[in-house]
């Protein structure tokens, strides 16, 4: 079983699904002869040919237009916008047609597509490879909203992204595209597409989190450790449809939460998490329920872009206020 | 030093306003084709006015008449084969009916119910289009999906003159001339956009002409001409079918009621201006051509007016005695299965509906 | 003084400031020769002529795309969306432009637009005429998104948005554009466009919305007043933005809230709401903080779709609920 | 019975890659006007490889090379007068620099500091613009308001061959032609989109034929011909100014460097290509028509070099001696005045400054 970093794993379960999957073909900017911007797609064309593996023209609209088309016909694209940053072309067809096709339709008709984009900050990109808006997307009805954060499930969850019946946005946390590896088999096993993955366990604070932020918060996570601090920390991986009882669970449990992202923090899917949260844990709830996040501002240029995005030190100075609360 | 390029947009018409044949009819075009023209056209105006009535009485919302788009409209569905793919706008009542949309279906859409959709005798063509332009991306998609798999089939995706001064119908319009789509771009010239006139609208002398930056064959025809419209459509369509490429064909006619049943076009286009439309509407035109071949009587008009009359009441009354959808239908449809987080609202939804139903 | 409806209040608006303002420019789809498909132009290119009050070519991402060029050399254009459903094709310009010029430009160039559609559902019109998705444009930093609730605020606000130097979002709920008439002085007054308004004043429940959902949660308040209940109800009206103080102030005096909106309630505005008063007023909360909203799924067609919207009885549910929390 | 509207696009070209001129020169392109023009090719060339050297050491960020757009970056600036507008996309670095935009203020956006694009001496022009054809529609606004203000100024917007595929592209191209706007349209058309090739991204054989769906002029230039780019431009701007409406112009080169510092390009164009290229290239072509003029010396390149070279490295080092900007400034410019819901963050980020500040 190989080492492969998160790009790898993609790039892996294109290619295992592009072979079982005759009906699956990869479209995009760049995504054919040059394999895409960041080799998501490097050799597809090769092993499966210019038929299944399409270069498009520069034009989002008609990219994710024309994969709606194709999935009424019964085909399962697997569209790349190059950057999230990117998307906003798009947003019409996925809030007027991809999300609604079924439902338009009664079932007659339907849309299991993908669109994957990368996104978020910290490679020190031009303005607008930066951007974390999965708020925008997690409020269409219809639609999925899938992050991974780890190479494995990467791999898993792409999986499960293709072989859904319906659209599926697949945001990738480029920042850790190639930041951590480890072992993926190609065995074509898919993860549920609706459930948050625990991937510590803890009494006292549960830190929830997503995406390239994961790393961020498992950092915070082992200093708290060293503190005496046991953190649960979660990462949400559906922001839509979300899992909520494994968050309310975790919270019931332990009284205190922490919400890292990098989007600006108004109306960001923290606010969502939060407000389910003290829904259904108020009485158990020993201190608010924090956020850190991604300042409410433009995401500077890349000499900022580090004081921008929420770091360590910001999710243990606020840990240590949600800790000390009411002591 | 110069190089020249040079382009060619035709104009074509074959019956003029006063029915009479102007050019020499291409072969096929007998009085028994044009006779099946016209009636479905009568049949179509028959129940536009009915539904434009119904939205009066509150029976049905707003709703967009296609009187003046009955050649274009009747044309286009009978160019089509069974295996061909539509792609409609909100104005292609007479295409979709001829493609096994049932007139039921149209009344349950524009009344509301989204049962309108489900086109029970016509499983792949796409569901009505309301944001302008945006259903030429799906066309080109069902396009390039029929070209993936080389399937002899062609699609033919329509919109208003509005419609090609959106980004994506021209993103579509360069994407079938890219990739050779087995793709027909049928544009329903009627002048107006609401109420916004063709001149605001583009500057060019044509909308066909739009074809040229795609590197894609355009055409211009007479819309009120049944016969120019079928011929351009069915030469087009063949052309898709064959792997020789995209077409756009713009069809000229005039929008001769309000924009929809909520418009008052009054408000902003002259009587003079709509009375000069009216001399040119399509099915007097077919009708009097066909007299002049002494191909359709005044009896025959009566009877078929009488046979769509009973046709169009059935439909209504099919309408009437529909049952309502369950509330919970607004979730059913939404994902393939029901996603756990959403069954605590389905089960509030069902738990309120008695008291909430009254709308 | 008149008595106006609000869709009157926004025809005076805009004349009160072509009037006033040789640079403000009226333009969008059908504003000119027919007033706007909602009349609130109307009579406007009469009075200012067709420099001032421009029909566009049918094209949204140009129309705001336009304006901002516009903006860019100190003219104020008011664009209309013809529907909020149709807003979409101008993401990308709300998003990557008029957000950040002045930012981008280190307040070299500036965006003075405005942006005004009409939202909300409740008027049985066709599919994506009854959207209201204020939750996407409140997560874009750099933009003010505003909501009217009355004729007399409608006029205010709007003259507040035209004169603002930033580009602001005015989203007019159509559903009560002819419901409601109060007098309306043309005073050319403007109210602040970061505060909201306490229609209410209560100790039991603090009933925050905006929009045309102000009505349902006026009458809710009504008969929850007749059963002895003292509601203070808050027009939040500048969802972005937003007034924290005067939310966090109530709450933490009656110490129970619940959010009412059209709008579906995964990471609508509701949640940023809840997330911040949870934040704050903990300690104060006797029940936890709940929200009445659209469901999460596609807007119903006309038939259905007053089953989706919040209404006075599925407000009051929720209230009863909140009210014996704990007891 | 036919109508047929005929359209017609015109390629020039005066100068070949042999450096000879082909064409009769239009007037007033004497040896001085080149030299200039020839002058400012070499500067912008010398900055542009050393801005990629200082990518290459970490100084600045993702950088896109103009290798092979001097002669178009140069023969617009040049084209341009001071009181028109210029709208830029990212590969504009010769226009921008002689619409008064300091290459300091170049060096500082590339190297991610937003005080890039305060253009200390160009107060209307727009700022570089990342997201693909956006643009247009800012240039078809900059333009509308000098219509509305009937002003006798310009408007020069470009982009790549790429961004004509984009909806909004198109939108403001039939914007520029429904409202006859003072707005030229400049496509430096260098084959490549990244590396999508230019037949890929459209089927027409010219891009400059697209204007003829927007009703307005368009041509294609030898884009590596200063005088073709430059005449063509100052023809068609006089045209915005003097209100006869807008027009597109097509200048066709070839992107000799990667698409951006981030970029390989041998991953998918061939070395020959590349090679057949570099005969075509702009700056050796009008130093040789020079040269053959006796308008240009060995001597006088030596020197022309060493200017250029000392310049550059003043520009470099004004760049590395600029103090960084405030963390604050993050919020300093979001709105005029910053809303009071936002100081408490505008707070913690000041408290915060320091031990975040290592980046
Ligand atoms: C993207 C979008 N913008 C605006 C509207 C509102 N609208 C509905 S029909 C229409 C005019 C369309 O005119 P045209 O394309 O000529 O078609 P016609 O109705 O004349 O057949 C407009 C502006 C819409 N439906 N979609
Ligand atoms: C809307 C959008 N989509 C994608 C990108 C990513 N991207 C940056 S440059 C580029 C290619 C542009 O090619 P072209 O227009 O020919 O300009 P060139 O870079 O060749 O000068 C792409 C796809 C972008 N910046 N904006
Ligand atoms: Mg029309
Ligand atoms: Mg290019």
């Amino acid at each position: 079983m190989t080492n492969l970093t998160m790009v790898e794993a993609i790039n892996l379960a294109l290619a295992h699904e592009l072979a079982a999957d005759p009906n699956l073909l990869v479209m995009g900017e760049d995504v054919g002869v040059n394999g895409g911007v960041f080799r998501a797609t490097v050799d597809l064309r090769k092993t499966f040919g210019p038929r299944r593996v399409v270069d498009t023209p520069l034009a989002e609209t008609m990219i994710v237009g024309a994969a709606i088309g194709m999935a009424t016909q019964g085909l399962h694209p697997v569209a790349e916008i190059q950057f999230m940053g990117f998307i906003y072309p798009a947003m019409e067809q996925l809030i007027c047609h991809a999300s609604r096709l079924r439902n338009r339709t009664r079932g007659r008709l339907s849309c299991p597509l993908v669109i994957r984009a990368p996104f978020g900050g910290g490679i020190h990109a031009p303005e607008h490879h930066s951007e974390s808006t999965e708020a925008l997307l997690a409020h269409i009805p219809g639609l999925r909203v899938v992050i991974p954060s780890s190479p494995l499930r990467a791999y898993r969850l792409l999986l499960a992204a293709i072989r859904d019946p319906d659209p599926v946005v697949f945001l990738e946390p480029k920042r850790i595209y190639r930041a951590v590896s480890q072992p993926v088999a190609d065995d074509g096993e898919a993860l549920p597409l609706d459930t948050c993955f625990t991937l510590r366990e803890g009494d006292d604070l549960t830190l929830i989190s997503w995406g390239a932020m994961i790393q961020e918060t498992l950092k915070a996570a082992d200093s708290l450790k060293q503190q005496g601090v046991g953190c649960e920390v979660i990462d949400v991986a559906t922001v839509s449809p979300l899992d909520r009882q494994t968050l309310i669970a975790s919270v019931s449990k332990t009284g205190r939460a922490l919400i890292i992202h990098e989007a600006p923090g108004h109306c960001g899917v923290g606010a969502e998490i939060a407000a389910t949260l003290q829904e259904h844990c108020l009485l158990d709830l020993k201190a608010p329920i924090r956020r850190v996040t991604g300042f409410d501002t433009i995401m500077p240029y890349l000499r900022q872009e580090m004081l921008y995005m929420p770091s360590v030190e910001r999710i243990l100075g606020v840990a240590a206020e949600v800790l000390d609360f009411g002591r | 030093m110069k190089k020249i390029y040079e382009f060619r947009i035709e104009s074509r018409r074959f019956i003029n306003s006063a029915g009479k044949v102007i050019a020499t009819l291409p072969e096929g075009y007998d009085a028994g084709l044009l006779r099946q023209a016209y009636e479905h056209m009568v049949l179509i105006r028959a129940f536009d006015q009915k539904a434009i009535a119904l939205q009066r009485t509150g029976k049905i919302g707003t709703y967009p008449s296609i009187l003046g788009h009955e050649a274009i409209s009747i044309a286009a569905g009978m160019a089509l084969r069974k295996d061909d793919v539509f792609v409609p706008y909100y104005r292609d009542l007479g295409t979709q009916y001829l493609r096994g949309v049932r007139l039921v279906e149209q009344l349950l859409y524009w009344g509301g119910d989204e049962r309108g959709s489900c086109f029970a005798a016509q499983k792949e063509d796409l569901p009505i289009c309301v944001p302008i332009a945006t259903q030429f991306c799906h066309a080109a998609g069902v396009a390039s999906a029929i070209r993936f798999r080389q399937q002899p089939r062609a699609v033919l995706v329509s919109g208003g003159d509005g419609s090609t001064s959106k980004g994506d119908f021209l993103e579509s319009l360069n994407l079938a001339g890219a990739w050779q789509l087995p793709l027909v771009f049928l544009i329903a010239n009627n002048q107006w956009a609401i109420s916004t006139p063709r001149y605001l609208q583009c500057h060019a002398e044509t909308l066909a002409q739009k074809a040229i930056g795609a590197g894609i064959a355009g055409v211009q025809v007479d819309g009120n001409d049944f016969v120019a419209v079928h011929d351009s459509l069915t030469q087009a369509l063949e052309k898709a079918r064959t792997g020789q490429g995209p077409t756009l064909v713009e069809a000229i006619t005039y929008r001769l009621g309000d924009h929809t049943t909520a418009d008052d076009a009054s408000r902003y286009r002259s009587q003079d201006e709509l009375k000069k439309a009216w001399d040119e509407e399509p099915v007097k035109r077919l009708r009097t051509c066909l007299a002049h071949q002494n191909a359709w009587s005044e009896a025959e008009e009566k009877a078929l007016l009488t046979r769509c009359k009973t046709q169009v009441e059935q439909v209504v009354s099919d309408y009437l005695n529909t049952p309502p959808a369950a509330p919970t239908a607004m979730f059913d449809y939404l994902y393939a299965r029901l996603p756990a987080d959403l069954q605590p609202q389905y089960d509030h939804l069902k738990a309120i509906r008695p008291e909430a139903g009254h709308d």
